[in-house]
């Protein structure tokens, strides 16, 4: 009874875990080798390194994705963004002799005045989120390729190259980093009251701002902070292949960021999030990506298999499905008693 | 004074008299009714997407696989017609019933798991490009004198234009989706859901049923538009239609239609798409745009219209208030 | 002659694709032509949009560097039926000869099949390849797998023991390439790459390098385009062979527009076929390019 | 309520009328039904019977199971045991429209309309009627206009429904459930903010829907109402059925003892003293404050321990005179001070840190934020004063909150349960424990008490008064005139939107107010 109780307050934690767990292991039952964890010119090497090393553009993303969807919106001009940042650490960095910590700067501001943009027309123009960023979405790519000259810009430095491949006590530089932004932002969601603020604004703007809740103030700040991480992810993606490639860098990494965002339990009409399971979401889905990879299944078989696993995942973590499981099992058992989890039947607006 | 209700629309069909007189004014080609035609004729299956994404927008849905359900009605209609030697109309029936099923599934799926319309309809986005590469690899011509006839149907108009089959099929579904919107049951359950899920349950709209029936109507358009895309191109291929989820939400959206739900017209989808439509014309007319110039243009005059739009909505309900 | 030639681009969608258009804008201004571009943003549905503004707007020609083979029967007749004379750039399509004045396109297949030769000569024949394919779908793709394939058909020893899609991307080419090391545990079981174009093979270049496998010495890599950076790398020691994929088709295709208007008669495929290029040119090839 | 230690009363003998039914079929009749949540027992072994042409009134304190029973009831929860039979047959429905074709009309509490629809639309959602398969709008209008006139109501029903008040919104939701042919019609606080006027119509159309053999289930928190319109009485507590009662053999101090557990001696409304023993210090300030098409200008000011009632009928302006003085909409023209502060032009939360509190009218879409648990509700405002940068330690959130449940009687398993889950009366304590931890300098309530049960009542009353011993000014704006009456050291009385004239000291009487609201 009591480990019952423990499941059902912990569902919606434990079954994006299970998912990645469950990934994880009938990957390796086809894949031999997949857990195999070796230690090469002292630093952790095997395919789950690489998944937590490919992952980490993602989560960035997914982190800022997080905080816009809390508020009610999306972010769909997260890849454009990242595009535009690459290429200005590129440009940047071929063309003139700015020390490396004014390149990346200079990267992230663009990223933040990208972020400043969106914001600004979500929360002082009040455009819908999604059209709002599908304009930079459209746009972002051009200024991208403007600063490039359509050409993919090919840099060469150390401290970038460290950044892009880099290991530091073991694991791969960028873990480090994506491990310190998501540590940072959980703090400061979680020990300020900005996690509530943003969670109320998501949930219901108008109460929010009677009770003197700064919404604007807030919307615009989400929407910056979603453009620095995209700028961060995009610094990484440029250096990870030492070159800015406009045209491809981050293309739809936003449906992916958005997809791990909801594999944690977020609702996108705003309110709870959970960065921390977001995490697991990209987790999940790189997964997914290198276990395709690495499977030697054709190449037009990706897409079908992603799909049907995706499906799969959602369908085993709806609390439906526990629902109905548990209601047939039980039945036989004592007959008439419903199951728990009935009230989330009745989740106000519900919106799909 | 104006009803505040129609006062989005409205305004969205200023800006495309406004924008369709100002190519009037700068290029002399523009004048011809051709461009007014093709302007139909060249939307037509991004506006029938478009009109199908409405009503999944009203309910406060979304429906990311439209495109791919585009691509996948084409790989297996030209499958079924050269590879069956069935005859097109039948490839077609089975075609559009394999669309509303697929629709429909993905509605079970959402109203009875409970799963956000985002992922659910994400995973349609992968699956059904996925089952179109598995049907077909390679771009295919379909080769069908009946395909190519209808193809050729054309009622001409004053000067060079002329209404095609497929504006003209587009049209009907366009006809066929106001009056669903507006004078069925179905159509005000759609704009309840949209309006307040939970209190639409309480009023007796029977929500699951309506979800059902809203992705199974989206399938049917998707499908509809992956049928005319194939009559279009004469021809299927899986990577066709990539990306066209978000310009039909775009064309939704643009017409005024809330993506929370609720509000717009299926009417204001048809004027989006058209803008949209005008907005490529203009710089494919203008011509001196390099690649990046393009997506810039696009973006901006996206900005530009949106903001238009938004500025005479607030400059008529302050008139008005005065 | 002042001409008002229309263009209708893919998009932008790699280095050699804006290479491309670079060369035809330049070679109609150098003409004094009056170039309308039109980008599609790799939408075959824009393209046929273009080409009807473009009728509509009554151009004197119409470049069309088509994303797919098939769709193009209607707005071609459209064209033909306003007699305005379409050029195929860099690709042709699955439509009656008749429809279109000529295309001016080297043959993926071709490019496919010298790769493959090349690489059966440097290895007698024995060989275990990987393979980077392009975007799914795309004909690019499909065809340069086809061309190869048919060479290696030929030869029992050589085998594709993986084939995964890059998506002609630089990120998906590494990313696909340490999945490759991994899963075959390293390069001992690779003695080449076949990379459908020249950015997958550089992102793979750099997968194997961080692997601490070394190209060209543990595995061979080939691959297709042959834009400035592969130069650079086999300059580098760390490719083996490209085949170019010539971006400079405005010339032959005005000239072919011109001729049309003076009643000559052009050929249905003017080819543009590159060389192979090794090492030993590169540097050379490397400075002319950059 | 903290005092409040549930006594249980022996109601087991006046156990009644169910007898002297029997000789005929009841309309309605639950057998043992049984609901819980996650944590709590909403309805346990629930039985009543309802008769043809009988109104039920069903009571109860907040969170007794009212609502529960109603949605149980007409399927919009799943059951855990239990039989409904209608007319004599088992039923079980499926969902609120299920129950609508069974014959059970009902009006939810909050306002359960689709806002963004037009006021016809919502009247006819579900029951247009069409011409060729297709609805057709015109009659659609004509049959619109009906149902509205039938509850008193002029307005238009083209526009949409979220440009209406609150008040107006609850009339349109009853007007809709008379739409339908029904057997049973469940109403569920239906009067929570109308006015008598109102009142008085809807309970001319209940009697008569009585007389043409309905049965009609009614929950309020007004005894008055209660034994001016039912039959008989159905008593819930902790979920479960106390018993049902004769209306006219139940007095109502025996009523409140069966509600709450206790006697109603405590209950009883203490003498109000009209005039202010304090200096006179001035707090709120409005001069000449007023909107275009909104409020005409209007001066007031509240002195620091003074409570000002605000009063009028419904769309009388009462609720714009809150949000002007709150600043949630900014006047046009005039001043608003506080203390010594300008507030003009500043934002909410400016307002809010020089002291500014405001519970607004419409809980569901200004007050709560459903997704969230009651503690976070509950220190939302002082959060958001604080800014976010300074969090309110865990220990202290849940010293406050405890102690606001606890003084309030809120009714919630624990404070981490989303306030989306609790009864409506429960939600409204809530919101108003918000602003009550803040001390905020004067507190704006309007309809502060819409859906509080008695016992509740008299508490809130009793700390507003407590509130403004110690200095804090209030304006009350709210729709029960005795409720005003009792402590308000002045009403303002608002007509068409604008303040007609202001009742002080021993003026303010239910008769002097009715009196200048009609003139
Ligand atoms: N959806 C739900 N999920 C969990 N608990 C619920 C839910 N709805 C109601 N409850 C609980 O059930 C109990 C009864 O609530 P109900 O709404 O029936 O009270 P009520 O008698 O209508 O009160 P009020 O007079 O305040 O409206 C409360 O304790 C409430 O917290
Ligand atoms: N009788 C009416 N006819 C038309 N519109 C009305 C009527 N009453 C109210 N309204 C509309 O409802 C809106 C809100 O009304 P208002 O806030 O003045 O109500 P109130 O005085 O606070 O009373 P209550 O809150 O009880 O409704 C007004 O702006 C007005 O447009
Ligand atoms: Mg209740
Ligand atoms: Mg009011």
């Amino acid at each position: 009874m009591k480990k019952n109780n423990f499941l059902h307050k912990h569902q919606k934690t434990l079954a994006p875990l299970l998912s990645l767990v469950l990934i994880i292991l009938v990957t390796a039952s086809i894949t031999p080798g997949f857990l195999s964890i070796k230690i090469v010119d002292g630093h952790l090497f095997g395919s789950l390194l690489d998944i937590l090393h490919r992952a980490t553009p993602t989560a960035l993303v997914a982190l800022g994705m997080a905080v816009v969807i809390g508020t009610r919106g999306i972010d769909l001009s997260v890849g454009a963004v990242i595009a535009i940042s690459g290429a200005v650490t590129a440009v940047l960095t071929v063309n003139t002799d700015f020390p490396v910590w004014l390149v990346v700067l200079c990267a992230l501001g663009t990223g933040v005045v990208c972020g400043l943009w969106n914001g600004i027309l979500v929360s002082v123009f009040n455009i819908q989120p999604i059209v709002a960023t599908l304009i930079l979405m459209v746009a972002g790519r051009g200024i991208a390729q403007m600063i490039t000259e359509g050409q993919i810009v090919t840099f060469h430095s150390d401290v970038l190259d460290a950044i892009g491949n880099g290991y530091f006590l073991a694991f791969p530089i960028r873990v480090w980093i994506a491990i310190g932004m998501i540590v940072l932002t959980v703090l400061v969601m979680r020990k300020t009251a900005l996690g509530l603020f943003i969670e109320a604004v998501g949930a219901n703007v108008r109460a929010s701002r009677l009770v003197g809740i700064e919404a604007r103030l807030l919307v615009l700040s989400a929407y910056v902070f979603s453009g620095f991480c995209a700028a961060m992810s995009g610094i990484i993606l440029a250096a990870d292949i030492r070159g800015a490639d406009a045209n491809n860098a981050g293309l739809w990494l936003e449906l992916d960021a958005i997809l791990a965002v909801v594999l944690a339990g977020a609702s996108l009409a705003g309110g709870r999030i959970y960065l921390l399971l977001t995490i697991v979401g990209v987790l999940i889905i790189q997964t997914l990506t290198t276990a395709i990879l690495t499977s030697g299944l054709p190449a037009q078989y990706n897409l079908v298999v992603k799909a049907t696993i995706i499906l799969a995942v959602l369908l085993i973590q709806s609390p439906k499905t526990r629902q109905w499981l548990s209601g047939f099992f039980s039945k036989n058992k004592n007959a008439g008693k419903s199951s728990a989890g009935e009230a989330s039947t009745d989740k106000r607006s519900a919106k799909p | 004074m104006i009803n505040e209700r129609n006062l989005p629309i409205l305004a969205t069909l200023l800006v495309f008299i406004m924008l369709y007189g100002f190519g009037m004014y700068q290029y002399q080609g523009f004048r011809d009714t051709l461009v007014f035609s093709n302007l139909l004729t060249d939307n037509a299956f991004l506006i029938i997407t478009a009109i199908g994404m409405t009503f999944v927008i009203l309910s406060g849905g979304i429906d990311l696989s439209v495109g791919s359900m585009i691509a996948f009605i084409g790989v297996l209609m030209a499958y079924l017609i050269s590879n069956t030697g069935m005859h097109p109309l039948f490839a077609i029936g089975i075609a559009l019933v394999v669309g509303v099923a697929f629709g429909a599934a993905m509605g079970v799926i959402i109203a009875f798991f409970e799963i956000q319309a985002f992922i659910v309809t994400l995973a349609g986005m992968f699956l059904f490009r996925g089952l179109a590469y598995l049907i077909n690899l390679d771009a295919v011509p379909i080769d069908h004198p009946f395909i190519a006839g209808l193809y050729d149907i054309y009622v001409p108009l004053p000067g060079r234009g002329g209404l095609t089959f497929i504006a003209m099929a587009m049209l009907v579904l366009l006809a066929l989706g106001i009056l669903i919107a507006r004078r069925t049951r179905f159509g005000m359950s759609v704009y309840a859901l949209g309006g307040d899920s939970h209190s639409a349950a309480l009023l007796g709209v029977p929500v699951k049923k309506t979800i059902i029936k809203i992705y199974a109507l989206s399938g049917f358009y998707s499908a509809m538009s992956g049928v005319i895309f194939a009559i279009y191109t004469g021809s299927a291929y899986p990577l066709a239609a990539v990306g066209v989820e978000l310009d039909a939400i775009a064309a939704v959206v643009i017409g005024g239609t809330l993506l929370t739900g609720g509000v717009g017209y299926v009417f204001g989808t048809f004027l989006g798409g058209m803008i949209q439509g005008i907005i490529q014309t203009l710089i494919t007319f203008d011509g001196s745009l390099n690649s990046w110039w393009t997506k810039l243009a696009v973006g901006g005059l996206l900005l530009f219209f949106i903001l238009l739009q938004k500025g005479i909505v607030v400059w008529v309900k302050k008139r008005s208030a005065s | 002659a002042d001409l008002t030639i229309g263009f209708s681009q893919i998009g932008s969608e790699s280095g050699w694709r804006t290479s491309e258009t670079e060369s035809i804008k330049a070679e109609a201004e150098r003409r004094g032509y009056d170039l309308k571009f039109s980008d599609a943003q790799q939408k075959q549905e824009n393209q046929i949009k273009a080409v009807r503004s473009f009728i509509a707007q009554g151009v004197d020609g119409i470049l069309l560097a088509p994303v797919v083979e098939t769709g193009w029967d209607q707005v071609l007749k459209e064209a033909q039926r306003a007699k305005i004379p379409v050029v195929l750039i860099d690709r042709g399509v699955a439509a009656d000869p008749s429809l279109y004045l000529t295309k001016v396109a080297s043959d993926f297949k071709e490019e496919g099949s010298l790769a493959a030769s090349w690489l059966a000569a440097k290895t007698n024949g024995r060989c275990n390849i990987v393979e980077l394919q392009g975007s799914v779908g795309s004909s690019a793709a499909i065809d340069r797998k086809t061309g190869f394939d048919s060479i290696i058909s030929n030869f029992p020893n050589m085998t594709i023991i993986r084939s995964q899609s890059g998506s002609f991307t630089r990120a998906g080419g590494k990313e696909v390439m340490e999945s490759f090391l991994k899963a075959e545990g390293g390069a001992k079981n690779i003695c080449a790459l076949f990379a459908h174009n020249d950015d997958m093979a550089l992102g793979a270049i750099l997968a194997m390098k961080e692997a601490g496998v070394k190209p060209t010495k543990d595995i061979l890599v080939v691959s297709i385009d042959a834009v400035p950076d592969i130069f650079k790398a086999m300059a580098d020691g760390e490719a083996n062979a490209t085949i170019e994929l010539n971006p400079h088709l405005g010339g032959p295709a005005f000239d072919a527009i011109l001729a049309s208007k003076k009643g000559t008669k052009v050929d249905k495929w003017i080819k543009a076929n590159g060389p192979l290029y090794l090492p030993d040119t590169a540097a050379a090839e490397y400075a002319k390019r950059k | 309520m903290s005092h409040l230690v549930k006594e249980n009363v022996q109601v087991k003998d006046t156990l009644i009328v169910e007898e002297v039914q029997s000789a005929v079929r009841p309309l309605l009749e639950i057998k043992n039904l049984s609901k819980s949540f996650t944590g709590v027992q909403a309805l346990n072994d629930v039985s009543l019977q309802i008769q043809q042409g009988e109104i039920r009134a069903l009571l109860g304190e907040n969170g007794a199971g009212k609502s529960t029973l109603i949605k149980v009831l007409t399927g919009v929860y799943p059951r855990d045991g239990g039989e409904i039979l209608l007319d004599g047959s088992l039923i079980n429905a499926s969902d609120s429209g299920h129950a609508q074709r069974l014959g059970i009309s009902t009006v939810y509490q909050e306002v359960n309309l689709i806002p963004t629809m037009s006021v016809m639309e919502n009247l006819t959602l579900q029951h247009q009627e069409k011409t060729f398969g297709l609805i057709s709008w015109k009659k659609a209008e004509i049959r619109a206009r009906e149902l509205l006139a039938q509850v008193g109501l002029e307005i238009d029903p083209l526009r949409q429904l979220d440009t209406y008040s609150i008040a107006i919104q609850q009339l349109v939701a009853i007007a809709r459930a008379l739409s339908t042919q029904a057997k049973m019609l469940i109403l569920d606080e239906p009067t929570a903010s109308l006015d008598s006027d109102e009142i008085k119509q809807l309970f001319d159309l209940m009697e008569r829907l009585k007389s043409e053999g309905l049965g009609i289930i009614f929950v309020t928190h007004f005894l008055d109402q209660v034994y001016s319109i039912t039959d008989s009485i159905t008593v819930l507590r902790n979920g479960e059925c106390i018993g049902t009662f004769k209306t006219a053999e139940l007095t109502r101090s025996d009523l409140v003892s069966h509600m709450v557990g206790k006697s109603l001696e405590d209950l009883a409304p203490t003498a109000h003293d009209h005039s202010i023993k304090r200096e006179r210090t001035e707090l709120l300030q409005l001069n000449n404050v007023g909107k275009q098409r909104y409020l005409q200008p209007l001066d007031l000011s509240i002195a620091a321990g003074e409570i000002v009632g605000v009063a009028g009928l419904l769309g009388s302006g009462r609720t714009e005179l809150c949000e002007l003085a709150y600043g949630s909409v900014k006047p046009d023209q005039g001043e608003v001070t506080l203390g010594k502060h300008s507030l003009t032009k500043s934002s909410l939360r400016r307002a809010i840190q020089v002291g500014m509190g405001y519970c607004p009218e419409d809980r569901k879409q200004d007050g709560i934020v459903a997704e969230l648990s009651v503690r976070e509700n509950m220190i939302l405002a002082l959060q958001a004063s604080k800014g976010w940068w300074s969090p309110i330690s865990m220990a202290e959130q849940q010293n406050l909150v405890e102690e606001m449940i606890h003084r309030l009687a809120i009714k919630t398993p624990d404070m981490d349960k989303p306030i989306g889950e609790l009864s409506g009366g429960n939600q409204q304590k809530v919101i108003l424990a918000r602003w009550l931890i803040t001390h905020p300098a004067l507190l704006i309530l309007d309809e502060p008490t819409r859906g509080i049960d008695i016992g509740a009542h008299h508490e809130i009353i009793q700390i507003i008064k407590e509130l403004c011993e110690q200095g804090m000014g209030l304006l009350v704006a709210s729709s029960e005139l005795e409720e005003l009456v009792m402590f308000a050291h002045r009403v303002v009385v608002m007509k068409d939107h604008h303040k007609v004239s202001e009742l002080h000291g021993d003026e303010v009487s239910e008769q002097a107010i009715l009196r200048t609201i009609a003139s």
